[in-house]
Parts: structure tokens; C-alpha cells; sequence
């Protein structure tokens, strides 16, 4: 009896698989090291500490969500660091020697940040510069404009307490003895908004094609080049909010700085499961992978390693936690 | 057929190196199906890549509904209703098989795109289509076939007055054919101008309504496919007559050794205590519909993927084979259905690509030597009748067929005692096709053991000596081409076991 | 001014409230300590963890040492910092990279009734009553030694035309560095002045926007160049190095901490013109800049004890736990050493390999 | 009648593509840089500078050399930069703590190179780790190891004319009062040498198919894990010989430095024509990218451009550099 349907067998997933597989165990890591650290030091598990290091992951988890956009196209983004220092130094320029309002000096970092993306975009998408290069000529550019436009000094954005450091509260709020942190609330808000956008946007739909196959995308009639430019843009819009929120922790701003910033993010986003030959990626898995960082950053202090040792760890852990997910990939594989 | 829709008159490009078309005409009516043939690299693809906005013409005028056109991209051409099904695939493998269809013009709401709404759309087209695709799978987890299903339903999903085929047939199975042809028809039907490519004759005389050919670049003429034979039109293709007749009885002699013994293979998801014998100087073809497993089983004999079980025997002695590098080493050379991603090298030169099997024999101490390996190179260009203009152009440069040839030069180099042929002359011209059979033949008579996976039912019984049938992974039916039929082959295809 | 010697941690306040928690600290002896460094990245920081070494054997006190990768890590820094006020230790001896971006996270230290002392590099806006006590070499003064004696070494070949003298700074942010620099320009210039002759000073924008009463570089017989590399880096300070010391009218150089100065050897290399043609003066040890001094390439450096300046950190935090009085500023001294004076037994520890 | 023979057009080659292309214009761009330093500044026309710049492009020719193959195979190598340290680190702990002879301590140097490449490999070929990732993982890993084994110390190799030094002959002899820069003749000699593995040696070819197309190189029967992993180990064995290169030059070798020469490095190789997607390179290309970049880190200082404006500068002529070829390449496609 000839028999022309095909049987499909329904294939059993895993339980980390239905949850979003590397994303997920990235997760499971950040957890993990959150308990260890919090097990193993007494000064790790007070709210005071949760609150400084949500202070100091603000900033890295913008430019990591901002980042995801140009890795989802194959490209990178190494300006973000010196990007993101470079707006901040600007802005408080702008605050303290020419007595801009807060507001206005923060419009412009993310207008900066705008700008540099639109540079990166159309030196990737026009001009077809490897975005390896491209971007790390920007980062150097940035780097140098930042200290030439304030003259080298340090530009501290205005105190806890001053008239116009109402931008602060944008992060923590203080009645008093109790600190809310609502800077996480619009990270929560962020990646939710942002992972619509991916999952749920041309914008999003159109990065992900493009890190896929940009020339099938083009002969599907796509304006490639806007798509591809507008992910290098709103990895500049990112890293311009990031340049605010970094102000509102670091009291002075130092030009010079940043760069180690952008490997910090990129790191995240990699481990969240953004695949840097395009094509993959999510906003949560990079969350969850810049969380990872800024633990271990934060938390290997705390249970008494020296900073060589640190590094040695956050190496290990990173290694490990994406070789995780490598191996269970491979061990279903052959199953 | 009704009034002109589309006149391409004196169309001419040229690359560097290469003089692709030299004033080439083309005429499409309303509710016809326009055969475009020619050999490899005779210029159709590139034709309809000028036609649709891909490539710039140097010169040529293009009218279209009565007016003179010239599309700068391809979203220009769709617009204005002419869509084109590429020859090479392409798809956007992170996305779903509905995301792809819709790409560049999705359905929304307000801001957000609505995935349902797509998802709906896309079973709807397939529905009529008669495709058995879910439009929620990611598009690269798709057997190759059904990609280019999905191409075809993409295309027809535009609203388009001329619809281009470049190929559409050269992944497909017989079965799957049958939808396609059912698809064209109705769009005849519907005034639609249809052009289509292929290098299968029999399909040629079955769907088409006129045939234009091309040759070197330049234009032949255009015939009326029911007033003309086959093989005039190969005749107006090549400027000889092909003969292409079912084999009656195997070649092999009754007592030839087994090379190749495979014991209750297991492997994938797919293959499923599949057990075979492989004869010297045999062409043992492998039928089956799409998905049978056949290129799994290739893939698992070759150590391309894993072996869950079973066993494999060489010359009566059992190996084992862990990977590619093993198998060459055993002597078996594989051929692979998808070429570009699996058989060649793009990027590098036909020289490169010819000798990747076989470095070690174009060695001089431990240097490359580039003139041994530029002259196989050019031998097998001159076997094969590859069209290339030096050994040194990128094969990316290269029509589809000719790509082919140069996968092939590469296993011919490396002298192979098993050869296995996953779709051999999957986009090649007949003159090309027939060289390939010749050389198979040749290969045979040799004493080399040939595998050959088709899914072209006239190429099992043209070529083979001895078929098996394989369906949803598993053996089901082993036949002498003596006792082969279309119909009893098709019968096993389809057959339930167990 | 002497500071919260009440609010000590082994003081009455604290032992109450938190007898609980802590109540090693409240036997008065074994204390735990925080340390947060400008980083291990130089051997300065480790003479200083050797410092404190000592001080925890002598006293029989724990502490924890921490510190970024490099010294311009300053928001690692101020993470670092925040981390340790969080691990509630009995004190926090504290070098800051950058003297605005710890005020924060000493306001929060004071807040914790955590007593802070700042060594090698101070605070000078900080919160009132959150640094107990600076243990710090005077950087400004320690930058003028080599001033001096540059000056002394160059005195004769001034007057004959327009002279040249090199400043290399390794960057333009740390405070250290900074003061060090200026105090080395501010004491040339005021010895040149006193003598009638004219300074300008050129080169890196910070540098020369913090000199008063700059003159044109037309006018002056003295030009001083500071240069300042965009990297902190031992081949960009070389360069930098090497242009000054490639122009005619170059008759000094001062490196003003061990990569600036070994940027000064490294340049020399291949040029050989310092000993004779340009006088160059170090800041800071290490085996190369020793070498340098003893074989007379350099006239000599200026050291400061970074070994004292960790003991003395501890021992003042131990002090304040114990309820004991301390002086805000505790300068330890910097000392110019040359191939003379450097086998002394005050400065020869001093002179890290 | 049959005509299999293709009608073909002799191509007229420009003569900058008969040259090797954006290899030549890069070329040209040095060559150019050096003259206009040379005649901007009377500091820079002296030997002594020319031979100070080549002492110090040395270690980033070699890393650049050596990262040249990961780039090819589509990788990355990030762990060059902290990972020469370390192993400079290393040497000269074994000769200053253990009285290890020079010669010994330098084969460690290179050893060590070659594990950490091994380790590289081993991530990216067997475990299939995103390279960016695995090797920035490495990278803080090894810096971490460096300053640990010296225990923090800034460690300075034998200065000339000390016992032990006769390494420094090797790059540099100097009798007496002219300075012969031997180490440019090495650099020579390596370059040809590599450049005849890359294009005459299976291992070069191979490196070459695996950027290409990693699967159908495999699917021809090649090792594809063993020459892949070979490229990371190529890339260790000249970071290691990069090592040897930087202490002889730098007074003391610190720990916790290094992050950053490896961007040189890689920024070299891709200016010179390698193609981070890979399958795209060639060694002489990124002598000359190379080049590039040691002459403007070395020669802004001299033409009076201070920190902030240096960097500037370059970030704006490596885009200009890079353009050249791509706008040319573009008009000729129009053509
Ligand atoms: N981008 C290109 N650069 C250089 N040569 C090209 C390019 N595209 C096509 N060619 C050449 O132009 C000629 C025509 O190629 P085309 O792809 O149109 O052939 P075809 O008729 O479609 O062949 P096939 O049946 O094999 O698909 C070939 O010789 C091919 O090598
Ligand atoms: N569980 C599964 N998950 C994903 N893909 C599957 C699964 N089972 C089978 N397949 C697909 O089915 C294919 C097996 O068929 P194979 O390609 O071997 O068939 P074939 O007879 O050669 O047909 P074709 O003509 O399509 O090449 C695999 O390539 C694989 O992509
Ligand atoms: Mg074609
Ligand atoms: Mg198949």
C-alpha cells in the first residue's frame, strides 16, 4: 500500500532548549555565580552591594544591548567604549562651561552617539569598510575629540545634590536610608522594548536578513543600505545613553578612557548567544551575558582574588559558560 | 497565447574576461511558458539578471507592457511585476520559511509585523500550491528541494505579470516537478508571461509553449516547442544530435568482486538499517522522493556525519570510517548534491578547486607545484569541456554547470575505486550531461564502483546498472535495471514497510 | 587637623551597634582591612603590598588588597572601592586613580562610620570627616627636587640662545602625575625667572593650561616641552621621548614616573646623546632606570618610598581602630638619589628592581 | 558547430592591480607617511629615529604576521597582545630568578606561544567557540598568568651589554658608533618565508580553504581540525617570537600591559588586504599595513600633533588608507 505522507517524529526538545537554550544557561550561570558570590562573601549579599554593582552594569548592558544591531549583521562595533566616554566628556562640557541644562547635554551624547553610528554605517554599508576596521578608526577618532573638545581635563557631570543632577534620580532614587534602583526597571524596560523591536519590527526582521544573507536581502528589494546603516545607529543612540548613565556613577568623567568598555559588551553579547557571523541574537541573551560579566567583575573582589586572579577566572567562567551549550548542542547532535 | 508583454532586443554584457551576452533578443507573450535554453554558461542567467535589475545592460533596450524600461535593482523590477526565481538559492537561513516569503514586504500592524497574519498567508499559498511545508520552520533546516519550493511559492506570491524560472526543476524530485508544472499551468492560465529554464528536454516538450536558445553568448533562435522535435532544439543548443536512450541490461559482469558492502547502517535522523552491495564496474543508482535519505546515507558512508551503527566492508575488509579524510584514504570520493555550499571553493581558482582532493600528488618537496596543478587543471577543463576562460578564474565566476564539472575534475583527479554522485548533473546541459554519462560510463567500464544518487527517474534508468529504493530512511526495494520501470520503481518510493 | 578619633571603630560608637557582626574588631586587636590600589600593573604597588606586608606581621592585622588593571581603570577603581565599603572592614586604606570619582563611595564610607585613609594619592574634595588620615609623598615637592637639580645641571649652558627642556608625562589624569609634572615645571620656571631668563611652556594642552603667567614661545630663551603619549605605553613614551631629544636645542629631559623614564632610556638607545649632550632626570626605581643612574645616563631620580607609605597606611588604620590620634597629613618623603648616594642605606631600599 | 571555446576579452589590468592591488596602495600610503615625516620634522631623518622606529615595529610586524593566519581562516586572534607580555614576562623571570641562559629562556618564550595558540585552536577548531570570544578569553587569561608566575614585578630582560644579552645582537649590531638594524633583515626573511607558506605550502593553502569554506574543504578529505588549529599555533609561535622582539627593546616588560597591540596587529593585517571573513590575505600585505600604522604611532609625535590629536589623525588616514582601494575598486566595477 503506497503511503505518501512522510512521517514526522515529533522531535522531543529539551527543557533548556524550549527555554532558549544558550540564553538560558547563560542565565542559569549569572545565577549561579550571583548564589556562589553572594555564599561566599557576607559584604556581597547586602542590598548597598546589589544596588553599586546594578550602578556600575548600567552602562555596559546599554552598549551591550546597542551592540547586538550590528553583531546581528555580521559587523561590530569597537567605538562604543571611547564612543560612550567621549559623548559623556561633551555633555558635561556643555553643563559646566557653557551652563547647558542637563536635559539639552543629554539630547546631545545621544545625538553624538547618533552621529558616530551614522559615520560607522556608512563607512560599513557604503562604503564597505570591514566593520572591524571601520569602527576601531572611529574609536580612536572619538577617543582623540573627546579630549581635544574639553582640553584634557577631567569634566565631572553635576553631584549628588546640585540644582541640576534631577538626572540622576533616573537611576536611584533615595528616600533617605533606602535606595530604589530604578535604572533597573528601565533596563527591564529596555530590553523588552528592544527585543520587540528585533523580534517584531521591520528594523529587526531586516538586521537579522542582513547578517543572514545581505545579498538575498537585497534582491528581495530591502533598502539594504538603510537597514544596515540604521544597526550601526542604534548602537550609537545606545552607546549615547550609556555616555548618561556612566555619567551618573562616575563623578568625573576621564578623557582617555573607555576602551576596554566595548569588549566588555561585546563579550556579553557573544556569550548571550549572538553569533558574530550574523544572523543570530537576542536582546535577553545579551542581557543575561553582560550580567555575567559585570559579576564576575564585581563579584571575584569580594571572595578575596587579586586582580591577576580575576582575570584568570573571568576567563575560565567565560570559556565555560559557552562551552556548555556547545557541548549539550553537540551531545543531541549525535543522539 | 496572447499579445507581447515583454521584448528584450540586442541585449549585450560583458565582464571582465568574459563576453557573456552579444545582442541577444527574447520575446515574451501574455499566457505563454517561454523555454530559455542553452548550454552551461550560454548566457540565460545572466540575461534574466539584466532583465530584472541585477546586472546593468552595456546596450539593448528592454520594453515591457509597450514601454521602454531599464530596473536599476530588483525591487524595481517587482514593483513593476517581474519576478524572478534565482537559480542559486537564496535564502535567509536564520529566518522562518514564511519570514523569507515575505521579506521586504511584510504584513503589519501598526508598528509590529505580524507573524500570524504571515504564517497564515504562507500555509494559504501552500495550501494551493499543494506544498507540505510549515511555514513556522527556520528556513536552513530544509532539505534543499523544499527551499526551493519556497522560492517558487515566494515568487508566485507577488502579483507579477512575467514570472522567471532559472531552473526551478534541478532541486526537485519527480513528484515534487509534478506540483511545480500543475503551479506554471495555472499561472498560464491566468495571462501570465512565464519563462523557464531548464536543461531537462523532457520537460521542455511538456510544459513550454515556444523555445528560445542561446549559444556562447549570443542568440540562436526561437522555435514553437509543439511544431519542433528534441532534437532540433539540441541540435540549435550544441549543433549535434544527442541520443538519449534507458539502459536495457547491466554491463557488470555476473562475477564481479564487491567493492563496497554496507551492513545495517544507522546514522542521522534520517538512515535506518540501510544494508547495500556496491559491485566493480558498477553504476548502482539510488532512487527515492525527496527526503529518502539517500544524501544521509552518502553523507554517513563518507564520514561527513556520524555512524550510530553498522559496518562497512572495502574489498571484503571492514573499515572504519570517522570522517572525510578516512573515507578519501579508503579510496571513496564524494560528490556533493549542493555545491556550493559542500562541493566547491568559491572564491578560489578552478586550478585550487581541482587539485583540493589531491594535494599531495601536486607536491614538490613541500611546495605546491603550481604548474602540475594548473596543468591537471586545464586537462580536465579540456575533458570536461569546462567554460572557463583560464584555470586561474574564480569559480564563483563560473555558470552553475560549469561549477559542477569542476567538482567533478576534482574526484576524477584523486582516482577514486568508489565514486558516489549525489545528483551528478544536477544543472547540467544536455551536451554536458551526456560527457558526464559518457564519463561515468567510462569510469565503470574502468572497474571504478559509481553510487549514483538521482532524482531524475530517465537518469536512474539511463545510467544504472542495478537501482535501490530508498524511502523515509529506510531500504525499500533493490532492482536489476533489466526489470526497472518507471512504475515499479515509483511503487517502492512509496512503499510502506514494517 | 586632626579627625574622628571618636568615631574610631574600636571606639565606643561602633562596637556597640554592630557587636554582633564584627565583634573580632572589637578586641581591639585583630582588625580586617580593605585595600584598594591604583593597580599591580607596576612594581610601585607591589613595594607598597610589601609595606603592608610587614605592618600585618607586626601587628597582627588581616587585609584584603585590590586594584584595578590599569590606573586608568577608574570606574573599575571606584567598583572596586564600593565593594570594599560594602564588605564593612574595620578600615579602608585607599589609593584613588582619579581624586573626583571616590567622592561618592567616601560619602557612603562616612555614612558606614568606616574610616578611610588615603595613601600615595589624596582626596582633596573629600566628604568632611571621611579620610581620617593622607599618607602621601608631596608630589608637587617631590617633582620640584627634579626641578632643581636639572636646573643646577643645565645653570651654565643658559643665556647662549634658545635651550630646550623635555618634560615626559605619562598621561594627563592621575593626580600624582599631574602634580608632579607641574611641580617640576613650576620649580624650573621659578628658578629660570629668578635668574632673568624667559620660560615657555609648550606641548600637551592640560599641562600648559595649568602654568600661570605663560610666555610666547617667541619671546622665551627657555622652551619647556611637555609631552604627553596617547597611550600609556612604554614604546608611545619612547617616541614622545625621542622627538624632544631629536631637536638641536634639547639640553634636558625629565621622565616624571618609571615608564616616562625608561620611555627616556629606551630613546637613548640608539641616539646616545644623554650624559653629555642633554641631561635627563627619572622618577621612580626599577632595574633599568638604576642601571641608568649608576653608569651616569641619567643624572638621577627622584624616589619616593612607597614601601613606607603602605606600612604607614596600615599603622595608621590599626592607630584609628585602636582609638588612637592621628595627623591628617602624614608626607612621607620623595629623595633625589644619584650614582652617588644611591647605595645609602636610606634610599637603597627604596629602589625597587 | 560546437564552439567550446569562450570568447575572451584580454582584461586590461591597471598597473596598482598588477602590483598586488590594495597591498600596493598601502604600500604607496607608508611610503608616502614616511615622507612627509621625514620632511616635516629634521628629528625624524636621522638614522637613530629610522632605527628606534624599526626597534619598535618589530613585535608588531611579527604579531601582525602571525595573526595573519587566524584572520584567513575567519578568526580572530585577541590574545596576542597580553599573551607576548606574558610570555616576555616569563623569559625574563627564568633568566633574572631561575639563571635560566637567554637562549633557553627565549625557546620558552616561543613554547609557551605555541600552547597558548594550541589552546586557541583547540576552542575554536574542536569546541567550536565563537574565535573573538575564545581569544579574548585567552587574552585575560594569559595576562592574568603573566603577572601571577612573576608575582607582579615589572621584569627587565639582560640590558646590553650585560652577560646574557648577546640577544639583542640579533635584532640590532652596533659597532660602536654606526648602528646596524639586523632585525629588519630577519623581518625580510620571515615575510618571504611566510609568504611562501601561505601561497606554496599545503598549510597555507589549506588555511585558505578553511576561510573559504571551512565544510566543502573538509568534504575533500583535508584535516580541516588539524590546519586550523595549526593557524592558531602559527599565530602563538610568532607571538612568541614577538615576545623576544619587544624585550629587547623596552627596558622592563610590566605586567598587566599588552591589551591593545594585538588591534595594531590585526589592524595592520586587515589594512593590508586581509579579509576578516576570510579566505583573503597575504603576509607581504600586512608588512605594509603594518607599516602603516608603527609609522604613524611613531611619526605624529615628531610633525608637533599632541596625544588627542595623534589619535585623531590616525583613525582618519587607516579609513583613508582603506578607501583608496575600495572607491577604485568600485569606479572599476562601474567601468
Ligand atoms: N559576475 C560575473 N563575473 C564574470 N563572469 C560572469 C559573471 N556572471 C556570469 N559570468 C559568465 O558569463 C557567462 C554566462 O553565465 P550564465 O550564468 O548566464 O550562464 P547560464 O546560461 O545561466 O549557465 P547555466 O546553465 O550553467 O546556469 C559564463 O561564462 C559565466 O562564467
Ligand atoms: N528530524 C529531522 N530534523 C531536521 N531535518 C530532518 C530530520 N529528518 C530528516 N531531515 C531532513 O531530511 C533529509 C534527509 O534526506 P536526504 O537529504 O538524505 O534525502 P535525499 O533522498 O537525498 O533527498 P533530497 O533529494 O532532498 O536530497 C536531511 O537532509 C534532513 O535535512
Ligand atoms: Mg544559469
Ligand atoms: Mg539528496
Amino acid at each position: 500500500m503506497a503511503n505518501n505522507t512522510v512521517k514526522t517524529t515529533v522531535r522531543k526538545e529539551s527543557f533548556i532548549n524550549r527555554m532558549g537554550g544558550q540564553k538560558f544557561i547563560v542565565l542559569l550561570v549569572a545565577i549561579a555565580l550571583f548564589l556562589v558570590f553572594c555564599a561566599a562573601s557576607p559584604g556581597y549579599r547586602k542590598t548597598t552591594t546589589f544596588i553599586t554593582i546594578l550602578d556600575y552594569s548600567y552602562y555596559i548592558i546599554l552598549m551591550g544591548i546597542g551592540v547586538t544591531f550590528p553583531l546581528i549583521t555580521a559587523g561590530v562595533d569597537l567605538s562604543i567604549g571611547t564612543g560612550m566616554v567621549c559623548y559623556a566628556l561633551v555633555g558635561g562640557w556643555l553643563i559646566r562651561f557653557h551652563e547647558w541644562p542637563t536635559g539639552a547635554a543629554m539630547i546631545v551624547c545621544i545625538l553624538f552617539g547618533m552621529v558616530i553610528g551614522l559615520l560607522n554605517g556608512f563607512l560599513v554599508a557604503i562604503m564597505e569598510l570591514p566593520p572591524f576596521l571601520a569602527t576601531l578608526c572611529t574609536s580612536m577618532i572619538t577617543r582623540g575629540i573627546g579630549s581635544v573638545i574639553v582640553g584634557g581635563f577631567g569634566i565631572p557631570w553635576p553631584t549628588a545634590g546640585a540644582d541640576n543632577a534631577w538626572y540622576r534620580n533616573l537611576f536611584k532614587l533615595s528616600n533617605g536610608s533606602t535606595i530604589i534602583p530604578i535604572g533597573l526597571l528601565w533596563m527591564i524596560l529596555i530590553v523588552i522594548i528592544m527585543s520587540f523591536v528585533l523580534n517584531h519590527t521591520k528594523v529587526g526582521r531586516y538586521t537579522i536578513a542582513i547578517g543572514s544573507n545581505k545579498e538575498a536581502t537585497r534582491l528581495s528589494g530591502v533598502n539594504v543600505r538603510f537597514y544596515h546603516i540604521l544597526a550601526y545607529v542604534i548602537c550609537g543612540f545606545f552607546a549615547g545613553l550609556a555616555a548618561v548613565s556612566y555619567a551618573a556613577v562616575v563623578p568625573t568623567v576621564q578623557p582617555g578612557t573607555g576602551a576596554g568598555f566595548e569588549l566588555e559588551a561585546i563579550g556579553g553579547a557573544i556569550i548571550g548567544g549572538v553569533s558574530m557571523s550574523g544572523g543570530i541574537g537576542s536582546v535577553t541573551g545579551t542581557l543575561a551575558g553582560v550580567f555575567v560579566i559585570v559579576l564576575l567583575k564585581t563579584g571575584l573582589p569580594f571572595i578575596g582574588l587579586t586582580a591577576n586572579w580575576q582575570q584568570i577566572i573571568t576567563g575560565l567562567v567565560l570559556i565555560g559558560a559557552v562551552l556548555i551549550d556547545i557541548i549539550k548542542t553537540k551531545r543531541e547532535q549525535i543522539k | 497565447m496572447g499579445e507581447v508583454i515583454l521584448t528584450m532586443k540586442e541585449i549585450d554584457k560583458s565582464f571582465p574576461g568574459v563576453h557573456a551576452l552579444d545582442h541577444v533578443n527574447l520575446e515574451v507573450k501574455k499566457g505563454e511558458v517561454h523555454a530559455l535554453m542553452g548550454e552551461n554558461g550560454a548566457g540565460k542567467s545572466t540575461l534574466m539578471k539584466v532583465l530584472t535589475g541585477i546586472y546593468t545592460k552595456d546596450s539593448g533596450t528592454i520594453t515591457f507592457e509597450g514601454k521602454e524600461v531599464e530596473f536599476h535593482n530588483s525591487r524595481e523590477a517587482q514593483d513593476a511585476g517581474i519576478v524572478i526565481v534565482h537559480q542559486e538559492l537564496n535564502m535567509l537561513g536564520h529566518l522562518t520559511v514564511a519570514q523569507n516569503i515575505f521579506i521586504g514586504r511584510e504584513f503589519k500592524k501598526g508598528m509590529r509585523i505580524d507573524d500570524k497574519k504571515m504564517n497564515e498567508e504562507a500555509k494559504k499559498l501552500f495550501d494551493r500550491l499543494n506544498i507540505d511545508i510549515d511555514p513556522k520552520e527556520t528556513m536552513s533546516k530544509l532539505t534543499v528541494g523544499k527551499q526551493q519550493m519556497c522560492e517558487i511559492a515566494k515568487a508566485i506570491s507577488h502579483d507579477a505579470k512575467v514570472i522567471i524560472f532559472d531552473e526551478p526543476s534541478a532541486a526537485l524530485t519527480e513528484t515534487e516537478i509534478e506540483e511545480l508544472f500543475k503551479i506554471i499551468r495555472d499561472l498560464r492560465s491566468k495571462d501570465l508571461g512565464i519563462v523557464y529554464i531548464s536543461h531537462r528536454m523532457d520537460e521542455i516538450k511538456v510544459i513550454t509553449d515556444r523555445v528560445t536558445v542561446m549559444r556562447d553568448g549570443t542568440y540562436v533562435g526561437t522555435l514553437i516547442t509543439e511544431d519542433s522535435t528534441k532534437d532540433d532544439i539540441i541540435n540549435m543548443m550544441v549543433g549535434r544530435v544527442i541520443y538519449e536512450d534507458p539502459k536495457t541490461e547491466s554491463m557488470v559482469p555476473k562475477d564481479a568482486p564487491v567493492v563496497l558492502k554496507v551492513e545495517h547502517l544507522k546514522a542521522g535522523h534520517m538512515v535506518n538499517d540501510v544494508s547495500f552491495e556496491l559491485h566493480k564496474g558498477e553504476i548502482l543508482g539510488f532512487s527515492g522522493l525527496m527526503g529518502a535519505g539517500r544524501t544521509e546515507t552518502a553523507r554517513a558512508i563518507f564520514g561527513a556525519d556520524p555512524i550510530e551503527s553498522g559496518d562497512i566492508y572495502i574489498n571484503g575488509k571492514k573499515v572504519v570510517i570517522k570522517n572525510p579524510q578516512d573515507a578519501v584514504a579508503n579510496g571513496i570520493g564524494y560528490l556533493s548534491e549542493d555545491r556550493k555550499r559542500f562541493g566547491i571553493v568559491v572564491d578560489k581558482t578552478v586550478a585550487e578547486n581541482t587539485t583540493m582532493a589531491n594535494l599531495d600528488n601536486y607536491m614538490s618537496g613541500i611546495f605546491i607545484d603550481k604548474k602540475k596543478e594548473r596543468d591537471v587543471a586545464q586537462k580536465y577543463v579540456d575533458d570536461l569541456a569546462t567554460k572557463t576562460p583560464s584555470v586561474d578564474q574564480l569559480v564563483v565566476n563560473l555558470s552553475g554547470g560549469n561549477q559542477q564539472k569542476v567538482v567533478i575534475a576534482k574526484w576524477l583527479t584523486r582516482d577514486c575505486d568508489i565514486l558516489i554522485f549525489d545528483e551528478p548533473t544536477r544543472g547540467i546541459d544536455v551536451g554536458a550531461k551526456s560527457e558526464i554519462y559518457k564519463l561515468m560510463n567510462q569510469l565503470a567500464a574502468d572497474g571504478k564502483a559509481i553510487i549514483m544518487i538521482s532524482s531524475e527517474m530517465t537518469e536512474i534508468l539511463r545510467m544504472s546498472d542495478r537501482v535501490v529504493v530508498m524511502c523515509e530512511g529506510k531500504k525499500t526495494g533493490e532492482i536489476g535495471i533489466a526489470e526497472a520501470t518507471q512504475e515499479n520503481i515509483m511503487n517502492m518510493a512509496t512503499r510502506e514497510i514494517g | 587637623m586632626v579627625a574622628g578619633l571618636l568615631a574610631g571603630c574600636g571606639g565606643s560608637s561602633k562596637s556597640t551597634e554592630k557587636a554582633g557582626s564584627t565583634a573580632a574588631s572589637s578586641d581591639g586587636g585583630s582588625y580586617h582591612f580593605e585595600v584598594v590600589v591604583k593597580s599591580f600593573q607596576s612594581t610601585y604597588w607591589q613595594a607598597a603590598i610589601q609595606g603592608m606586608e610587614q605592618a600585618k606581621e607586626e601587628l597582627g592585622i588581616t587585609y584584603n588588597p585590590t586594584g584595578p588593571n590599569a590606573e586608568s581603570d577608574i570606574a573599575d577603581q571606584v567598583n572596586m572601592l564600593n565593594s570594599a565599603i560594602n564588605a564593612e572592614p574595620d578600615g579602608i586604606a585607599l589609593a584613588a586613580c582619579d581624586a573626583s570619582a571616590v567622592l561618592d563611595s567616601l560619602q557612603t564610607a562616612l555614612d558606614k562610620k568606616i574610616p578611610v585613609v588615603c595613601f600615595d594619592a589624596t582626596v582633596p574634595d573629600a566628604p568632611e570627616g571621611s579620610v581620617y588620615s593622607n599618607v602621601v609623598t608631596d608630589n608637587g615637592a617631590a617633582g620640584a627636587i627634579a626641578g632643581d637639580k636639572l636646573y643646577e645641571a643645565v645653570k651654565d649652558k643658559l643665556g647662549k640662545g634658545k635651550v630646550r627642556v623635555g618634560e615626559i608625562n605619562q598621561d594627563a589624569t592621575s593626580a600624582n602625575i599631574t602634580e608632579r609634572g607641574m611641580g617640576f615645571i613650576n620649580k624650573f620656571k621659578e628658578l629660570a625667572e629668578a635668574d632673568g631668563h624667559k620660560v615657555a611652556v609648550i606641548g600637551n594642552d592640560f599641562y600648559v593650561g595649568k602654568v600661570e603667567k605663560n610666555a610666547a614661545e617667541a619671546d622665551a630663551d627657555i622652551v619647556l616641552e611637555v609631552a604627553v603619549p596617547s597611550q600609556t605605553t612604554v614604546d608611545l613614551c619612547t617616541t614622545e621621548a625621542l622627538n624632544i631629544m631629536n631637536k638641536d636645542d634639547t639640553i634636558a629631559i625629565f621622565g616624571s614616573n618609571q615608564v616616562a623614564a625608561e620611555g627616556v632610556i629606551a630613546a637613548n638607545a640608539n641616539l646616545n646623546v644623554l650624559g653629555d649632550k642633554i641631561v635627563a632626570a627619572g622618577f621612580d626605581a626599577g632595574t633599568a632606570q638604576k642601571a641608568a643612574v649608576k653608569d651616569g645616563t641619567l643624572l638621577g631620580s627622584v624616589t619616593q618610598s612607597p614601601l613606607m607609605m603602605g606600612k604607614g597606611a596600615i599603622e595608621t588604620l590599626t592607630k584609628i581602630c585602636n582609638g588612637e590620634k592621628v595627623e591628617m597629613e602624614q608626607p612621607t618623603d620623595a629623595a633625589w638619589y644619584d650614582a652617588d648616594n644611591m647605595e645609602d642605606k636610606e634610599i637603597a631600599p627604596n629602589l625597587y628592581d
